[in-house]
């Protein structure tokens, strides 16, 4: 049996189950610490940095999400933290976290942007000031998704104000358990939220738990986007209203459903790429960005055809709408990416 | 000769063809034909996936030959006609050469599926020609005082470009990787299709009048994106994959492994 | 009342409507179902084109109302399924109820043209609500050390906000011009439709996160635009153009010269 | 009988009688010297000056258009020039030019842009020296439709090197046959080519053949703009492909191509309201702006339609997508538009 396969069968029967009801966005709205610790049990989570690599990555999530399983609780965990960790975390760091990563049971949420910033990541404003045996973060953090019941939290903080923006940044893992922190859902268009603001008062964050280099975030964290942005939950956010499309359709719409599937051949080969070279060692931040900006709009294109097709139901299709805005915010806007993109056009022809 | 020579070489000596008979008749006497197809048989050696690098090779450069019509002789059915490409009779908007029947089968099996796949890779390489022109333009043409790239509406454009051409390149690779599919090899083609569509409009916008003299040699590229796309391309080939189901149809993206 | 102050009114009241119910009994008490309907009927006097106004303005504001319903009461076929827009039952994505009926025939004639027309109109102030939330909020955002609205992707996402609330716009005036003509109402319904999806789309993704946020109040506005283009929208409607034939087609858009 | 009736029955019987056969881009290249003095002795020229308006003259052009008559010998003296030298002309100008535009006889073609300018019209060079009662006009110009066979030019020229480059810039008008003029065609991806570069050595242009206020064209030209984006050619370029479309089109097509009818009902009435506009005395900028976007996109979706129904003649697709690369070029390009467009869109909700 195919690595494939044997994911499939397992997935098949926990749906069959009832473990889990699919759903779209299920990466990002799909919250079930039970399902990512059963995940855990299975060795599933940590598959890059545990000796498997991207590729094995790649078809685990490919059929989870094609599932529409819950997967959100430990999504940022096993995709870059995770992976972050084992690259650049002291032994302390990755002793204390990476097993619980892998039993589903260390959560993680991101500390990345700010009131007001935007996509313009490297206006953080949020301070960390030096003290004894570590630092003290003081700072505001938003859209920080599921931070309300993570564990732990990335946070990217100023170490140093006197160098052009881009430099004196750093990254810190903290335990959402530490004094001074305070997390906060923001009501969304659907209800109660995944997005939260996470306050940060002098949180102590010792040495041991910087990642990386000091001062060295920017670099870091750029680094990071070719894995935040080149997987498979670009294009499949939507994919079991595909799926109730495909089964909806008739002869009159092929056509229109027909040219999805051309597509999402081609950009799941394209997701097969990047993991390719990630498993090489590169970080392939042009085709991640072009995965993106096409899959994000596969995304949206799959709702408009479900709603032309007559038989799919409602509120399926009402369910991927309400998660529609997000697609395009996850990872950097459309207009960042077209620039990353067409760098990557220029210079590979110049 | 390796590969990258008989690239090279294609590119360079049709690049010297005087019109399109004399193309198919180079074409021909180089013998390129004879790539993939095993030396048992009298053939060159080297895998489809040769002969489809050498056809993107000659795309890219705004060329054309019938290249993959020697390797994979069809009949096809082509909005309600039946068509020979590279048959004696009419001219497709690029100056290529077609044939239309006044009845015939249309081909069908293995021979079908390594045309698609080739012509797949005939419109990857018209992708790419296009899309890295409009990079370089769009890198090197000032206006209101800086490189036209620098606006992000222009920049937005070459992304397009580029990234239509890299869809449809990983759409090949797919074909290439499970050549005996009929439906990746559909998935392919009907993808480059659409790419190369958009590459013609982009390509045309970023570069502006200049882009459509005779010149500046960019309609050598466009005309023929317009004319491949059509032959048969996503109009006919989307509905045969739009009733696979969803079994079948995820199966198809997972590819070889 | 002046119109305006109708408008004004209408807006300033349903505004402080705390559900649908209330909603529907506030437009009722307020007697602008009587807006459009002749003196001699017991009406308020005033054309169509009036009522238009009121609806247009009270979803500019991000706010429901049966108006339309109350002017025109409809069934109509959505999806396969036979539907009555604000009656009992189930709730569209907007938090708006409808009713499924077991079975019923849709409306026809004179009081589904106005629907239509009305429901255009709907939409229209939807999508302008929106286009001017977006272009108010890109001018005064800064990122980057700027106003957003100087990037020219962000800028070009404005001007289509902007060009397809104006679109339909001019649709829903030509309906209004012409308002016995079903087709021309069809078509004003159609551009809507398909405008309020562009809209909702484009105004999301300048506004950023912050425009998921209920506190934003952009959703009350995106949410509707998604609920109306359904009810229903190009989907149901474009086909029945698709075979006017020309001079019947042409004679729509000349409108009522 | 209306207006549009009486116009309908003229063409059709022209169309029956073998005057010209129907083609896409018509108003471009479809360039037909003896159907503009057919269209003259009519007096069908110049209704915009003559008493008549600007809401006539739509719809007398949306009908040429809809039958793809051949109207480019004389359309750019109808839509801009004309207007504009019988509003700033003097009384030798107009009295030398009008009586011959009306009839036919006068053909304009535009010197605006110039080789590397692009979209940028501010940065003209062509200079203009003051010399014994007039102007010696010196320089290139380029993407001049039909300069080759036109009797006269518009010419931008810098009169002045003083300034901000939006000042010092003059309008002028001058005969094709004054010395100096040389008139060269551009192949393009048709073949010969309407295209034209126009080389102007020394060039004697009176003072009366200077159009408005010396050292204001650039306002002039800016104000133009609005009468050369407006018109019904931004949406019917492809119309007679469309014509066709409709004609082939079965039960499969009908959702396809009744969108764009519903979309061409909406912007005709948007190039009405244009039409309306001018007729009070404003220039629409940004209407005309929005309806040449929209417009240009509907003609290329027209092409993209036809494709899609089997039994469109492959010939008519062919010539309306060699024509498409220059539906957005002329008078200003998509990005430019957008800007103008955004700008509206602020201004009102400011």
């Amino acid at each position: 049996m195919t690595w494939r396969e044997q994911v499939r069968e397992q997935v098949d029967a926990w749906r069959r189950d009832g473990v889990f009801t699919p759903r779209s966005d299920s990466w990002l709205t799909g919250y079930d610490e039970d399902f990512s610790r059963r995940l855990g049990a299975r060795g599933w989570i940590g598959l890059t940095w545990r000796g498997r690599g991207f590729l094995d990555r790649f078809v685990l999530t490919e059929e989870l999400l094609r599932a529409g399983a819950p997967v959100a609780a430990h999504w940022i965990a096993d995709r870059q933290i995770g992976p972050a960790v084992a690259r650049l975390g002291s032994a302390k760091l990755k002793a204390g976290l990476l097993p619980g990563i892998e039993a589903g049971e260390v959560r993680f949420c991101l500390g990345m942007s700010e009131p007001d910033a935007g996509s313009d990541l490297a206006s953080v404003r949020t301070r960390a000031r030096r003290t004894d045996g570590g630092w003290l973060l003081e700072g505001q953090k938003v859209w920080s998704s599921h931070a309300h019941r993570a564990t732990h939290a990335y946070v990217l903080a100023r170490t140093s104000t006197e160098e052009h923006k881009h430099q004196g940044l750093t990254e810190f893992v903290l335990d959402m358990t530490s004094p001074g922190v305070t997390a906060r859902q923001i009501p969304d268009l659907r209800g109660p939220g995944h997005f939260c603001e996470v306050f940060l008062d002098d949180v102590f964050v010792p040495d041991w738990a910087v990642l990386g280099t000091v001062g060295d975030g920017w670099r870091q964290v750029t680094g990071q986007l070719a894995f935040e942005r080149g997987g498979p939950e670009r294009v499949l956010s939507t994919y079991p209203l595909l799926a109730l499309t495909m089964a909806a359709a008739g002869p009159a719409d092929a056509g229109r459903v027909g040219e999805l599937v051309a597509r999402l051949t081609a950009l799941r080969r394209l997701g097969k790429q990047v993991a390719a070279r990630m498993d090489g060692g590169e970080a392939p931040i042009g085709p991640a960005a072009t995965l993106k900006m096409l899959g994000n709009r596969f995304e949206v294109d799959v709702i408009e055809a479900a709603r032309a097709v007559p038989g799919v139901p409602r509120a399926a299709i009402d369910e991927a709408l309400l998660a529609s805005p997000g697609f395009s915010l996850r990872g950097g806007t459309t207009e960042v990416l077209g620039v990353v993109i067409a760098r990557e056009a220029m210079g590979a022809v110049a | 000769m390796s590969l990258p020579d008989v690239e090279e070489a294609a590119v360079k000596v049709l690049g010297a063809a005087v019109d399109m008979r004399d193309a198919a008749r180079i074409t021909l006497d180089q013998g390129w034909h004879l790539l993939g197809v095993p030396e048992s048989e009298g053939g060159m050696g080297g895998t489809l996936a040769d002969v489809a690098g050498v056809v993107r090779a000659i795309s890219a450069a705004g060329l054309s030959s019938p290249l993959p019509e020697l390797h994979a002789p069809v009949v096809l059915a082509v909005a309600n006609r039946v068509v020979v490409p590279w048959g004696d009779g009419e001219e497709n908007i690029a100056g290529e050469p077609y044939a239309v029947l006044a009845s015939g089968s249309p081909s069908t099996g293995a021979t079908l599926t390594r045309w698609r796949i080739l012509h797949a890779a005939r419109l990857v390489g018209g992708c790419q020609g296009a899309a890295s022109r409009t990079a370089a333009y769009a890198a090197t043409r000032a206006q209101f005082g800086r490189p036209i790239a620098r606006f992000q509406a222009v920049s937005a454009l070459v992304a397009e470009a580029h990234a239509q051409s890299v869809l449809a390149a990983a759409g090949l690779e797919a074909a290439l990787a499970d050549p005996g599919n009929d439906f990746v090899a559909i998935a392919a083609l009907a993808t480059a299709s659409r790419a190369g569509g958009v590459v013609a409009r982009v390509a045309h916008q970023v570069h502006g009048a200049i882009g459509i003299t005779r010149e500046l040699g960019l309609e050598r590229l466009t005309r023929r994106l317009w004319a491949w796309r059509d032959l048969p391309g996503e109009a006919e080939l989307e509905p045969l994959l739009g009733l696979l189901g969803e079994q079948r149809a995820w199966t198809l993206g997972a590819g070889d492994e």
